[in-house]
Parts: C-alpha cells; sequence; structure tokens
C-alpha cells in the first residue's frame, strides 16, 4: 500500500513537473499574447494541482495535509481568476486574438 | 597692595566698557553722549596713572585650558603703553566730537561704542600676563576697529575694510596662532617672563621659525609685506585714522612685538638666533622703502599712513635689535610717535572737515588759513623727523645707541636716510602751506574748537616730551627686560 | 533587467526575482525570512512599484549607454570582494565561528528559557527584542513619511466616492468576496501561530494588509477608507508601536529590565509567553495599518494626479 | 529607575514619536515634544554625570547578558556625545514650532515633530547601544526619518535632495551591514565589545579588512567625508530650516562617533593600519575636504548652502583628527564635534530665524538685517566667530588641539592647513557680516525673530562662549572619552 | 571553490544592483538596482547562516543539527527596513514626477539649473 501511494504521488509530481515545463514552453513560444495565456493557465491550474495532490498523498494524515487541501483550493479559485482578469484587461486595453481582424495590434 | 591692583587692572579693562551702556542709552542725546565718552576717557587715565604708582601686581582671570588663561599682570612695558593709549583716548575722542559733528555723521553712536570697546581691548593688550591673553586682545581690537574703518558703509569703504580684516586677521591666523601654539609646544607654556619662556633645549631653527611666524603674524606691526591694510585702512574717519595710527591699532601692533621679543624669546636668545639679521634687514627695507612710498602720495592721508608703516619700522627695528638700549628706544618710539603722528592726523582730519581738502596739491597757502593747525603740524612732523626740541630725537637717538650696541652699522645708515626722506616728505606740507600764496578770497577759518584743542595739547605734548623724553627712558631702563 | 527599456517587465522581473530569493531562503532552512521576503519582494513591493508606474508612465526615456566609471569601480569592488569572500568560513559549514558563539545558546537554551519552539522568533522577540522594537519603528517612520510626502500632514477620508479600479470585473469581485475574509482569517492564523511555525506579527500584518489593500481594489478606494478611515489607520499605526514601547515599560515598573518579559508573570516562562505574545501583536497591528495607509497613500497620489490632468 | 536611565535615553523620544502622531494638533504636538525633548535631556545630563562619577554603564536589554542580547553602554564617549545631541536637540525643538510656522502648512507640523522625534531618537540609539547591528536598526530609523525630514522642505528641489540623499544613506547603510556580516561570520558576535576582544589573533586578515572597510565607507557616507559628500549640501539647504539645524549638529557628529567607535575600539587603530595605511588616508580626505569645501562655499549664494559646504569642510577636520592617530588628535577631533555641533546648531538656528522673518536665505536677504534683527545677528556673529576659531569661542578651543597635535605628530603642513581653513572661513562668513551689517535694507520692514527662536539661539551662542571660556566640561569629557579608547587598545 | 559558489552569486547580484544605481537615469530603474543590492545581502546572510545536513531553526523531535537562527533574525529586520526604505523613495519618486514632470535624473538636473 504505501508503495502504491509513493508511486501515485510520484507520478502526479512528475506529471505537474512535465506541465510546467511545458507551460513555461508555451508561453515562450506561442505567437500571441491570448495562446500564452492560455499556456500559462492551463499550467497553473492543472500543474499545482497535480503537485498539490502528488504532495498531500506523501504527506499522510495530519495538518499538513489540511494545509495543503487549503493551498489546493486557494490556487483554484485564484489562478482562473487571474487569468480571466488578465484577458479581460487585455482586450479592454484594445488587444485582440490573432485571427480576429478586426483590429490586429500589438504592443 | 596687590588687592588694589587686581582691582584697578580690572577697573581698566572695565570702564571703557561701562560706557557703552551709557553711550547707547544716550545716543540720540550727542552731548550727553560725548560727555560720557570723555568722562570715562578721564577717568581710564586716572586709573592708569594709578597702576602707574603701584608699578606691580597680577590677576587671572579664567583658566581656559591647563596652562592656557586669561590673566592680566603690572609691567613696564605695559605701563608705558597704557598711559599713552589712556591719554590719548580722551583727546581723541574730543577731536572726535568736533569731527564727527562737523562733518554730519551718521551711526555716530555706534562709533563711539566700538572705540570705547577697542580701548578697553588695548588695556587688556597693554596689560597682558601671558602671550595667550596679548592674542586675544588683539583680536578684539582687530574686531572692534572693524567697524570704525568700514563707518562710511559705502562701497569703498567696504572694499578697505575687507582688506583690513581679512590681511589682520589673515596673518594672525595663518602665522600668529601657530606661533602661539609652537611656543606652547615647545616652552608648555605662554607666561611673559623676563629672559624668554624657552628652555636651553629647543633648537634655534625651530626658534627662528617661531620668531618670524610672530614678526609677519603680529600684522598690525605692519611689517611690509604685510602692511596692505593700512592704507586701505585710511577710508575711516580721520579721528578712526589717528586711533589706529596713533593709540590702538598699529601701537598694538609694535607693542605685540616689543612684548614678544622681550618676554617670550628673551632679549639675549633673540640677539643670538640665526634668523635676527634678516628681520633686522627686513624692518630696514621697510623703513626705506615706505618712506620711498610716502614721498610719491598725494594723498594725505596715504603719505601719513605710508610714512607710518616707515616708523613702525624703526620700532620693530629696535626690537629685533636684541639690545636693552634698542628696546628702551623702540618703546619709547612708541610713545613719540603716538604723539606726533596723532597730532599730523588731527591736522588732517581738521583740514577735511573745515575745507575738504584731502590732497597735498591743494594745500597751497593753507597755512594762513588755518595757521594753529599748521603749527601743530609742523611740531608733530618735526618730531616724527627726530629734530629738538622735540619728543622724537631722544627714540631715534636711543635706537641708532642700540644699533651700535649690536654692531649693525648699516642700521646708522639706514636710520640717517630715512630722517632726511621724512623731512623731504612731512615738511613738503608746511612749506606748501606757508610759502605759497593762500587760495583767492581765503580768511581765517579753523576747524571745530574741539578740535583744534585737542591738536594743540598733543603738538605741545610733543615739546613736552623732549623734557622728559629721557626720564621715561630712565624708567624703562630701570625695568628687568632681560 | 538593467537593459530593458520597458519599466513594468522590469518590475514584474524583480517580482520573479523576490519570489525566487524566497524559494532561496527556503532552501536555506530560513522560513520565517522565506515568508517575509515572500509577502515583500514578490508582494508589497511589485504593487508599490506597479502603482507609481501608472503615475511615472511605464517606458523610460532613450538611453543606451555605459557609463564606464561605475562599471570601473563595480569592477574593482567585486575583485576586492573575490578575494575577501575567498576567506569566509566554506559554506555550509558546521564549524564556522558564527555558529559556535553565539548562536549556540539560541540553539541550545532558548525553547527551555522562552519556552517556544521557533527559535528565530525567540531571538526576534526576547534576545533581540529591541532590534524588532526598532523595525516596527522604522515601519511606523516610513508610514509617517509617506503620509507626509504625499498626501501633506493631515489627510481627510474623501467624502465623494471615487471610480474603483475594477468595477467591470463581476468575477474578480465575485472571488474576492469569497476571499477576503480568509485572508484575513489566514493573517490571524499567522500571528499567533509565529511562536510554533513560521510567521508572526509582521508577516501577519502584510497578508492582513493585503486582505484590506485587495478590497480597495476591487470595491475603489473611497469605499475601503470608509471600512478602514485614515484617521483610524494613523491611530492605529501610532498604537502598534506603543503597544510594543509600553509592554518594555511595564517591565521595568515591575522590576526587570526594558523588555524583560519574564517578569510579567510569577513564572519567567510564562512571562516571556505573555510578552511576547503582546508585541507580536503591537508588530502586527503597526505593519497592517503602515501597509494599507503606505498603499492608500500611493494610489491617492497617483489618482490625484490623474484628476488634475482631466 | 535610576538604573534605567541608558534605555529611557532612547525610549523616551521613541515613544513620545507615536504620542505625538495621535496628539495631531500641532501645538498640542510641539509641546509634547519639547516634555520629551527636555526629559530627554534631563536623562543625558544624569548619564553623563554617573558616568564621570563612576565608570561605564552597561544595561542589559530584556535581561539578557551581553553577547547573546543586545547591550546598552553609556561611556565616557557616548555619554559626551548623548549630550550634544540632547543639547541640540532641545534647542532646536522649542524654536521649532515659530520657525515651522514661517516654513510650513499647519496640517505638517505635527508629522514634523512625530519624524523629528524619531530621527532624534534614532540618532541617540546608534550612540547609546554596543551592539553592531542594533546601530544598524538606530541608524535606519534617523535616516528615514530624515529623508522625510529633507522633502519637507518647501522647495521641489526638496524632493530630489531627498531622494538623492535616500540613495546615498541606503546604500551607506547596506555597505555598514555587509560589513558587520563579515565580522559575524569570522567573531560569531555582534556585540562591539565582544567583537573588539575576538577580532585580534583571527587569521582572515583580508575578510576583516573588507569588512572594515565596508562599514568605514558606510559611515563616511553618512558622515559625507569627501568625496562622498555630495549629498549634504543639497539635503541641507533644502530642508527646513529647524531641521537643518539638528542635522547638520548632530546627524554628521553621530556618523563620526560611530566611525569612532569602530576605527578605535572594534577594529582597534593599530591593527587596521597594519592592513592599509588608512590614518594617512584619512589625512589626505580630510584636507581636500577642508579647502575644496571652504572654497567652494565662498562662492555660494544662500546662506544655507554656505553653512552646509562648510559642515563639509568641518567634517574634514574632524577626520584629520582621527587620522593623525595620537590621543591628542583623537581629542582634538571630540572636542570639535561637540563644539562644531554648537556652532552649527547656533548658525543654522540663525538662518532659520532670518528665513522665518525675511522669507529666504539668498544672501541679499541678509541685507541691513544686523539692524533690522539685531539679536538675531548678534548671535549668528559669534556663531560665525565661534566657526572661524576666533579665541574666548569654543571653536578656537578644538582647534588649538588639532593643531598641537598636529604638531606632535611632526606634521608641519598639517597645521598650515587648517589655519588656511580657518582663513578661508573667515572670507565666506564675514560675507554675510558684511552684508548684514553694512549694507541698507531695502523693501518692507522686518520685525526681530520671535522669542522662542531667540531663545534657543542664544542659549547655543552661549555655549559656544561659554565653553570657549570654561572648558572644564568639554575637554575633560573628551580626555575621558580619548582615555577610554586609548586603554580600551593600547 | 564550490564551497563558496553562494558567496560568489551574492557578490555578482550585488554589484549588479550598484551599478544599476549608479548609472541608471531612470530614478524608478534606480530603485530596482538598489532592491538587487539589498537582496544580495539577504542572500549573503542568510547563506552563512546554513549549517549543512541541519533543519529549519523550529524545535523538532529528532532533529539534532539546526541552522543558525541569528542571521535570519537579522534579515527579517533588514527586509522590514528594506521595504520601509522603499514605500519612502518610491513615494518622493511620485513627487518628484508630479514637481517636475520627468523621472529622469538628468531632465532633473536640467530644469534645477535653469531656474
Amino acid at each position: 500500500m504505501p508503495e502504491l501511494i509513493t508511486l501515485l504521488s510520484s507520478l502526479c509530481l512528475l506529471l505537474g513537473a512535465f506541465l510546467i515545463f511545458s507551460g513555461g514552453l508555451g508561453v515562450l513560444r506561442f505567437p500571441d499574447f491570448f495562446t500564452r495565456m492560455h499556456a500559462a493557465g492551463v499550467t497553473e491550474t492543472m500543474a499545482v494541482t497535480l503537485i498539490v495532490l502528488g504532495l498531500m498523498l506523501h504527506s499522510g494524515w495530519g495538518l499538513p495535509l489540511f494545509k495543503l487541501l487549503l493551498i489546493l483550493l486557494f490556487v483554484m479559485i485564484t489562478g482562473p481568476t487571474a487569468s480571466h482578469a488578465l484577458a479581460k484587461s487585455a482586450l479592454h486595453g484594445g488587444l485582440r486574438p490573432l485571427g480576429d481582424d478586426s483590429n490586429n495590434e500589438r504592443h | 597692595m596687590m588687592q588694589s591692583a587686581t582691582q584697578l587692572l580690572l577697573l581698566a579693562l572695565v570702564l571703557p566698557l561701562l560706557a557703552v551702556p551709557g553711550i547707547l542709552l544716550a545716543r540720540n542725546q550727542p552731548n550727553l553722549r560725548e560727555a560720557i565718552s570723555l568722562l570715562t576717557g578721564a577717568a581710564l587715565f586716572i586709573v592708569n596713572l594709578c597702576l602707574f604708582s603701584l608699578g606691580e601686581g597680577g590677576v587671572v582671570l579664567v583658566e581656559i585650558l591647563p596652562r592656557l588663561a586669561i590673566s592680566l599682570e603690572l609691567q613696564p612695558l605695559g605701563l608705558v603703553f597704557g598711559l599713552v593709549a589712556s591719554f590719548l583716548w580722551p583727546i581723541t575722542t574730543l577731536y572726535a566730537i568736533g569731527y564727527m559733528r562737523g562733518h554730519d555723521e551718521d551711526n555716530q553712536a555706534r562709533f563711539y561704542v566700538f572705540f570705547a570697546i577697542a580701548i578697553s581691548a588695548v588695556m587688556g593688550l597693554a596689560y597682558s600676563g601671558n602671550l595667550f591673553t596679548l592674542f586675544v586682545f588683539y583680536e578684539i581690537v582687530t574686531f572692534s576697529t572693524y567697524p570704525l574703518v568700514t563707518h562710511a558703509g559705502t562701497e569703498k569703504a567696504l572694499k578697505g575694510g575687507r582688506t583690513y580684516l581679512s590681511l589682520l586677521l589673515g596673518t594672525s591666523i595663518v602665522f600668529f596662532i601657530p606661533a602661539m601654539i609652537g611656543t606652547w609646544f615647545f616652552a608648555g607654556n605662554l607666561d611673559f617672563q623676563p629672559g624668554g619662556v624657552f628652555g636651553e633645549e629647543v633648537s634655534p631653527i625651530a626658534l627662528s621659525v617661531l620668531l618670524v611666524l610672530f614678526a609677519f603674524g603680529i600684522g598690525k606691526a605692519a611689517l611690509m609685506p604685510f602692511h596692505r591694510w593700512l592704507p586701505a585702512a585710511m577710508v575711516a574717519p580721520t579721528p578712526v585714522s589717528a586711533l589706529l595710527h596713533a593709540v590702538a591699532v598699529v601701537k598694538a601692533g609694535v607693542f605685540s612685538v616689543v612684548t614678544v621679543v622681550v618676554y617670550i624669546f628673551g632679549i639675549d636668545t633673540v640677539a643670538k638666533l640665526p634668523i635676527t639679521p634678516f628681520l633686522v634687514y627686513l624692518a630696514g627695507a621697510s623703513i626705506l622703502l615706505a618712506s620711498l612710498v610716502a614721498m610719491r602720495q598725494d594723498n594725505f592721508k596715504s603719505r601719513l599712513a605710508y610714512s607710518t608703516v616707515s616708523q613702525l619700522g624703526y620700532i620693530t627695528l629696535g626690537a629685533f635689535l636684541a639690545s636693552e638700549a634698542a628696546v628702551a628706544g623702540s618703546l619709547l618710539h612708541i610713545v613719540m610717535h603716538a604723539f606726533g603722528k596723532i597730532t599730523l592726523f588731527f591736522c588732517a582730519g581738521a583740514l577735511y572737515v573745515a575745507h575738504h581738502k584731502s590732497q597735498i596739491s591743494e594745500f597751497d597757502g593753507m597755512g594762513r588759513v588755518m595757521p594753529i593747525t599748521f603749527i601743530a603740524f609742523t611740531l608733530g612732523a618735526l618730531s616724527i623727523i627726530g629734530l629738538p626740541p622735540l619728543g622724537g630725537v631722544w627714540s631715534k637717538w636711543f635706537l641708532m645707541m642700540g644699533a651700535l650696541d649690536s654692531g649693525y652699522m648699516i642700521m646708522l645708515a639706514v636710520l640717517s636716510i630715512s630722517s632726511l626722506l621724512n623731512i623731504v616728505y612731512l615738511l613738503e606740507i608746511p612749506a606748501r602751506a606757508f610759502l605759497k600764496p593762500a587760495p583767492e578770497g581765503a580768511t581765517l577759518q579753523e576747524a571745530r574748537s574741539s578740535s583744534v584743542l585737542a591738536m594743540t595739547i598733543t603738538a605741545l605734548m610733543c615739546i613736552a616730551l623732549f623734557i622728559y623724553g629721557s626720564d621715561i627712558y630712565e624708567f624703562i631702563r630701570s625695568a628687568r627686560l632681560t | 533587467m538593467v537593459r530593458a527599456r520597458d519599466l513594468f517587465a522590469t518590475v514584474m522581473l524583480s517580482g520573479i526575482y523576490g519570489l525566487l530569493s524566497a524559494s532561496f531562503f527556503i532552501l536555506m532552512d530560513a522560513a520565517d525570512v522565506a515568508f517575509t521576503e515572500a509577502a515583500v519582494g514578490a508582494g508589497i513591493f511589485p504593487l508599490l512599484m506597479l502603482t507609481v508606474l501608472t503615475s511615472v508612465g511605464r517606458y523610460e526615456a532613450e538611453r543606451r549607454r555605459v557609463r564606464y566609471l561605475p562599471l570601473f569601480v563595480m569592477v574593482v569592488l567585486a575583485g576586492a570582494l573575490f578575494a575577501a569572500v575567498l576567506q569566509m568560513p566554506p559554506f555550509g559549514a558546521v564549524d564556522a565561528p558564527s555558529h559556535g558563539h553565539v548562536a549556540q545558546r539560541y540553539i541550545q537554551d532558548s525553547p527551555a528559557e522562552i519556552g517556544i519552539p521557533n527559535m528565530v522568533t525567540s531571538v526576534l522577540a526576547s534576545y533581540r527584542g529591541f532590534d524588532t522594537l526598532g523595525e516596527v519603528v522604522v515601519i511606523f517612520t516610513a508610514a509617517v513619511g509617506v503620509v507626509v510626502i504625499l498626501l501633506g500632514g493631515r489627510p481627510k477620508t474623501p467624502q465623494q466616492s471615487t471610480q474603483a479600479l475594477m468595477a467591470e470585473h463581476k468575477v474578480l469581485r465575485v472571488v474576492g468576496k469569497m476571499l477576503i475574509p480568509l485572508i484575513l482569517l489566514f493573517g490571524l492564523y499567522v500571528q499567533f501561530h509565529g511562536e510554533y511555525g513560521p510567521g508572526g506579527g509582521f508577516q501577519a500584518g502584510v497578508i492582513f494588509a493585503v486582505g484590506i489593500i485587495l478590497y480597495a481594489m476591487l470595491f475603489g478606494l473611497s469605499n475601503a477608507q470608509r471600512v478602514v478611515p485614515l484617521g483610524v489607520l494613523r491611530w492605529l499605526v501610532a498604537l502598534g508601536v506603543l503597544i510594543y514601547g509600553s509592554v518594555g515599560l511595564a517591565n521595568l515598573v515591575v522590576g526587570g529590565e526594558y523588555l524583560n518579559y519574564s517578569m510579567l508573570a510569577s513564572d519567567p516562562v510564562t512571562g516571556q509567553h505573555i510578552g511576547i505574545i503582546l508585541i507580536e501583536l503591537g508588530v502586527g497591528i503597526t505593519v497592517a495599518s503602515a501597509m494599507v495607509l503606505i498603499f492608500f497613500a500611493f494610489t491617492r497620489a497617483t489618482r490625484s494626479r490623474d484628476e488634475l490632468e482631466e | 529607575m535610576l538604573s534605567h536611565l541608558a534605555v529611557l535615553q532612547v525610549v523616551v523620544p521613541l515613544l513620545a514619536a507615536p504620542t505625538c502622531l495621535i496628539l495631531e494638533r500641532a501645538r498640542a504636538a510641539w509641546l509634547f515634544a519639547c516634555l520629551a525633548c527636555l526629559l530627554s535631556l534631563g536623562i543625558s545630563i544624569a548619564l553623563f554625570m554617573q558616568v564621570e562619577a563612576s565608570g561605564p554603564i552597561s544595561y542589559a536589554l530584556g535581561g539578557w547578558e551581553a553577547p547573546w542580547g543586545i547591550e546598552y553602554r553609556i561611556d565616557a564617549l557616548s555619554s559626551f556625545v548623548l549630550l550634544l545631541i540632547n543639547l541640540v536637540a532641545a534647542a532646536v525643538i522649542i524654536g521649532a514650532n515659530s520657525s515651522l510656522t514661517a516654513e510650513l502648512p499647519e496640517p505638517r507640523h505635527s508629522p514634523f515633530y512625530v519624524l523629528f522625534l524619531l530621527c532624534f531618537a534614532g540618532l541617540q540609539g546608534i550612540v547609546a547601544t554596543g551592539d553592531a547591528f542594533n546601530v544598524f536598526v538606530f541608524l535606519e530609523i534617523s535616516s528615514l526619518a530624515t529623508y522625510a525630514l529633507v522633502a519637507l522642505g518647501r522647495d521641489r528641489r526638496a524632493l530630489f535632495a531627498a531622494y538623492q540623499y535616500l540613495i546615498v544613506g541606503t546604500i551607506g547603510a547596506t555597505f555598514y551591514l555587509i560589513g558587520i556580516g563579515f565580522l559575524y561570520s569570522l567573531t560569531g558576535t555582534l556585540n562591539m565589545a565582544d567583537m573588539a576582544q575576538l577580532l585580534p589573533g583571527l587569521e582572515e586578515q583580508r575578510l576583516v579588512a573588507a569588512a572594515f572597510a565596508f562599514v568605514v565607507i558606510g559611515i563616511a557616507m553618512k558622515l559625507a567625508l569627501f568625496p562622498l559628500h555630495g549629498w549634504l549640501p543639497d539635503a541641507y539647504s533644502q530642508a527646513p530650516s529647524m531641521a537643518t539645524a539638528f542635522l547638520a549638529a548632530s546627524a554628521t557628529k553621530v556618523a563620526l562617533y560611530l566611525f569612532i567607535r569602530m576605527y578605535f575600539e572594534v577594529l582597534g587603530q593599530d591593527a587596521v593600519n597594519a592592513l592599509f595605511p588608512v590614518g594617512k588616508l584619512f589625512l589626505l580626505l580630510g584636507a581636500i575636504a577642508v579647502i575644496l569645501a571652504s572654497l567652494a562655499a565662498i562662492r555660494q549664494n544662500n546662506v544655507k548652502r554656505v553653512f552646509a559646504l562648510s559642515s563639509v569642510g568641518q567634517i574634514g577636520y574632524l577626520v584629520i583628527g582621527v587620522g593623525l592617530g595620537n590621543a591628542l588628535g583623537l581629542q582634538a577631533a571630540l572636542l570639535h564635534l561637540f563644539n562644531h555641533g554648537l556652532i552649527k546648531a547656533a548658525l543654522f538656528i540663525a538662518v532659520a530665524a532670518v528665513v522665518c522673518r525675511v522669507g529666504g536665505s539668498r544672501l541679499e536677504d541678509f541685507r541691513g538685517l544686523g539692524r533690522a534683527m539685531p539679536w538675531t545677528m548678534g548671535g549668528m556673529v559669534i556663531g560665525a566667530l565661534s566657526l572661524i576659531g576666533v579665541p574666548l569661542t569654543a571653536g578656537f578651543v578644538s582647534k588649538w588641539y588639532l593643531v598641537l597635535a598636529a604638531m606632535e605628530s611632526g606634521l608641519w603642513p598639517l597645521v598650515a592647513l587648517v589655519l588656511i581653513g580657518s582663513f578661508i572661513a573667515l572670507f565666506y562668513v564675514w560675507r554675510i557680516v558684511e552684508v548684514a551689517y553694512f549694507q541698507p535694507r531695502d523693501g518692507a520692514a522686518v520685525s526681530e525673530a520671535p522669542l522662542m527662536l531667540l531663545l534657543p539661539l542664544w542659549a547655543m551662542a552661549l555655549a559656544n562662549l561659554y565653553f570657549g571660556i570654561d572648558t572644564s566640561l568639554t575637554v575633560g569629557g573628551s580626555e575621558q572619552a580619548v582615555n577610554f579608547l586609548m586603554g580600551s587598545r593600547p | 571553490m564550490a564551497d563558496y559558489y553562494n558567496y560568489l552569486i551574492v557578490v555578482l547580484l550585488m554589484v549588479m544592483g550598484l551599478y544599476i544605481v549608479m548609472a541608471q537615469g531612470n530614478l524608478v530603474k534606480k530603485l530596482i538596482g538598489l532592491n538587487i543590492f539589498q537582496t544580495s545581502v539577504f542572500i549573503f546572510y542568510i547563506s552563512t547562516a546554513k549549517v549543512s545536513g541541519g533543519t529549519a531553526p523550529i524545535v523538532i523531535d529528532g532533529a539534532e543539527l539546526y541552522s543558525n537562527p541569528l542571521p535570519q533574525v537579522l534579515i527579517l529586520t533588514a527586509i522590514v527596513v528594506g521595504i520601509a526604505t522603499m514605500s519612502l523613495a518610491l513615494a518622493l519618486v511620485l513627487r518628484i514626477k508630479r514637481a517636475y514632470g520627468s523621472v529622469e535624473e538628468d531632465v532633473i538636473l536640467e530644469q534645477d539649473k535653469s531656474c
């Protein structure tokens, strides 16, 4: 049983790390603001969730588990909100997604 | 007896200062104000006479650092100087009353106030018990005479004042202070004592350096090349010039030089120093050069100023000749020159106030307009030149004796040539005044009576000093100088 | 960072730099410091910077030149420093002199003398409690200074409601409403948990302040100021320092040295405990109110400029 | 309570500051600040006497003994400096109300008092503490308060001056922190006395040298030692006048105190000079500072700036005294530290009085003030004479010692330099006196400064005279301090 | 050399920060440089505190070796001091911008000279 949990937790952590890496790559390589934000946003929610999950599995019952749970909740609420706010203010600020030809100006 | 000496010394210091609030309170009542000045002056002279009769005593006022105190001490040199200064103060005041009123000057109260402070400082200087005290009062004299020099407040006066202050303070900061601190450093104290304060172990080189620092540091002695302040100070009102040249400032300077030579170094030490001949020749050069410059001045006061530079050279020369006769001679010259020169300045002021003439070339025939003035002038001039029957002859005589004693033959020549030059540039003035024709429509018009009275007194004193000159000399010689 | 002309990017980078150093501090076993650095270096500092940028403009003037004199000085300095630090005790050495002398006592005796497990808090609040008083006063000074520089002596809470920064963001507002109580709660937790784990008055103060700042950002400065008026904040800033200082004075009264809490109760350890809780409270109050005050002052200053321009 | 005086000295103003903020009303804040400063002055006098009678006082804060807790140490040196700061602070705070009324809008008054008290407390903390890191904390308290005080100035230039001062000051403080970090990693302690005992015999001399360099450069920035003095003239001439009066008289003095403490006590003069001839470097820098700053002062048109530059020059004297390295030199530095504090306090309070009545401190604003404001200008002239070093003023005494010390070291050029410096001082000071007394005033009539400004001004002016005549306190105090420092590490 | 890796990085950061302060003309950027400079000192102190194999200085059962708490305490204070300084500096920058209309050093000096 402990081995299984270790395995699972390692898997989660690895996956999370991979997602973070790919997210970073995406932020660097994607063509415009909104696609980059997509990379960053997905990473933030998914990767962090995975990593925290991995850590939770690792930590066992106790106060740390509870704390991690809180962190998870917090990230899951704030992450998407932040992405949303960013995208909205970008739109508000005059930035248009790639392919939207109506007003394709870039900063 | 000591008790009363202490009190009298303090009184001499404080008495002129007591006049200050009086003058300030009475600043809108000229008569009262000047009466206060005069009375204090007379009282001060009496105090000095009392001090003279006491002859010795001293007081330590305050000890600033260990072995560094403000202290007063009666000694013969100081007594002579103190008497002269306190005698001439009321007389200058008397003269100033006439001058200032005749000239309708502003800020007269300020004038009398600083006049009084200056005299108080001169008293302190005369009765200093140590070098530090001397220095302090020396500086107070500088500061208190600065407002007198710039009295007019014009741009020219300010400029003259700037030169005056910067040269005097500059020399004292850059030379005098290090000399004083050096003395303290080598000797451990600054107390005046006959024979000097330095021990045997101090090297002659160090002493020479100190002596040079003192010679130049006491800028009021106007040893060339630090004489520029004196002509610059001629922007002052004439009573101030009289005070500067006869009583307070320059005499404070040369008195300091003599005191330093006698009581800090000791006559015998100075005589042996390798630097002394250099200083003697410098003083000699100062005498001759200043005389030559004086001949070329057309402005009356400038000529007198350079004459003073030259005469001060006599006194410093006497000090550096470093024999008892020469030192006594130079001290005597302080007295003689004081009376002579003050007379000359009184005359200059009188001419300026009464006729607004300040250039010598304008004096043609003025002897008939202002006979008393020019007679007084002639007497003063003769005294300075050193002709009998006037006081000046004694001091020159003893100075020459001193030069002989010390073996500086060449100085005899210098003194003689200088006397000749004196004749040329001083007697030219009465000659013009009496021999050239008077200006058109001139009538007899003297300056105000108080001014005339003052110059008469001083001129007569020049004659009196011829009679009592040797007594003063004896008094000085009776004291322990080495 | 040196070369970028876009100040916005620079500020963001320096925020990341702050976060990185915080992570580094964790690696170095300095949990409390990491906590603080995260709050300050990645939180407050970029926040203030951004506020300033809204006023001073995002781009700096075109300038592309290397200053040689500073460069030279820096190269020399770096060389000298390299030479010097090579004489430092090796990194991580157990027997370095700095670990032996004074620190040893903190590690060995503080649990018994102070009675709390977090040595950093013990040292901070008790052994070197006076430093911490100084630290609080520094924050206090900064708050007073910022307010007087930006707003002039005695600012009044504005009457008319100005438009909120993010009025159009409904999602944000809702999420914010959810989060703010949590943040404040967390602040309280950090405040009183500092003796056992990382945390303490300063960190709690910052977190508390962030909650209020968030409120101000979402619902408008004037609404926030209605909740915590400037006058009250001023009062609170001073109060925190006074609490801290008076604990010290109270010690004098009961006969101990200044800030010697042992006398506060019959048992020294209990006394220390009480003292530390009290002073941490003081720290928390001053820090929270100072941070809010500084933020308010900054936004007010940038805002009033905008109003002037319109 | 008497045994707690050491800490109360700092805590009183420190806690008075927030109380002042709560008081809000300017007048109440002022009165309270006055009360705190006077109380503090009383404490400092008591401490001075206590130290003189029974030697250094050590106070363990929090009850934790020396190397573990923070120690307050009041010895001959610190009690001497504390006395100066307190004298100046009391004088300044009494006059502050009148001066501020003319210079700042009313709502800024009470923050001014708060910042003033903080600065005051910070400076005292630096002096009182025996802990190297605690110094840093209090250094920053005083510095932050100072930046804010400077920024209160009326002109917009005050802002930029404050900013520059902030940059330099922060770098300086951080340098100091780095130096302390090195020392800590070598010795494992932060207590100065403890450090002083552990430092000799260490092998890592390069690191000690680096530590010293950082500490000294850090302090030199605060001290405005040439060539790191750039911030000072701007900051001092732009700050509110009374703030300048306080800062000029105390802030740089405290920096010098810290410097002396580090150089003579913690690191040890001989040990440092064995690594690098620092003493000679100080002499050189001091000499350059004296000449350059004095020359620059002559050309200024703003009187505040003249005096500010003169401060840079005077710091040169102080550093020369330290650099000479003999007992007399150190004593000269300490004496000048004290006396120059009094001088600058008098001068800047006088300037504050002028600004209060005339509204500016340019040279032409001083026209005819000799007659219009006789008491103010009288006090100023006394301060000016003391600055030049005229006998019977405090300035003379310190110059006397400095010259003696230079002679003892056989450095005659230095003697000349000190005197030439005084000579130049004469020029820039006299320009002001001349304008005030001998140029007529045109424009609106000006009345004499308010009594509350004249009072501290004359207190300082008379102090200048008093300490020029009765030197037992200053010379005795500095001598004790020198014996203490030189004795601790012969 | 590996033993000193941390310190060398610290030195690099330190001089970089200082260079920015000295060479940059933009007042905001100077402050960023100052921040880097200060943070480098924090890193330095914290590095000296680390003991290999030690844990954070919070008492846990079984731990024998703790890192040094003292530098951490000092740096806690220093961080606070740092942010206090920064906020004051930024406040000044805001006011300078309002008074001069610029935050470039040379523009400001130019304006001061002309008036």
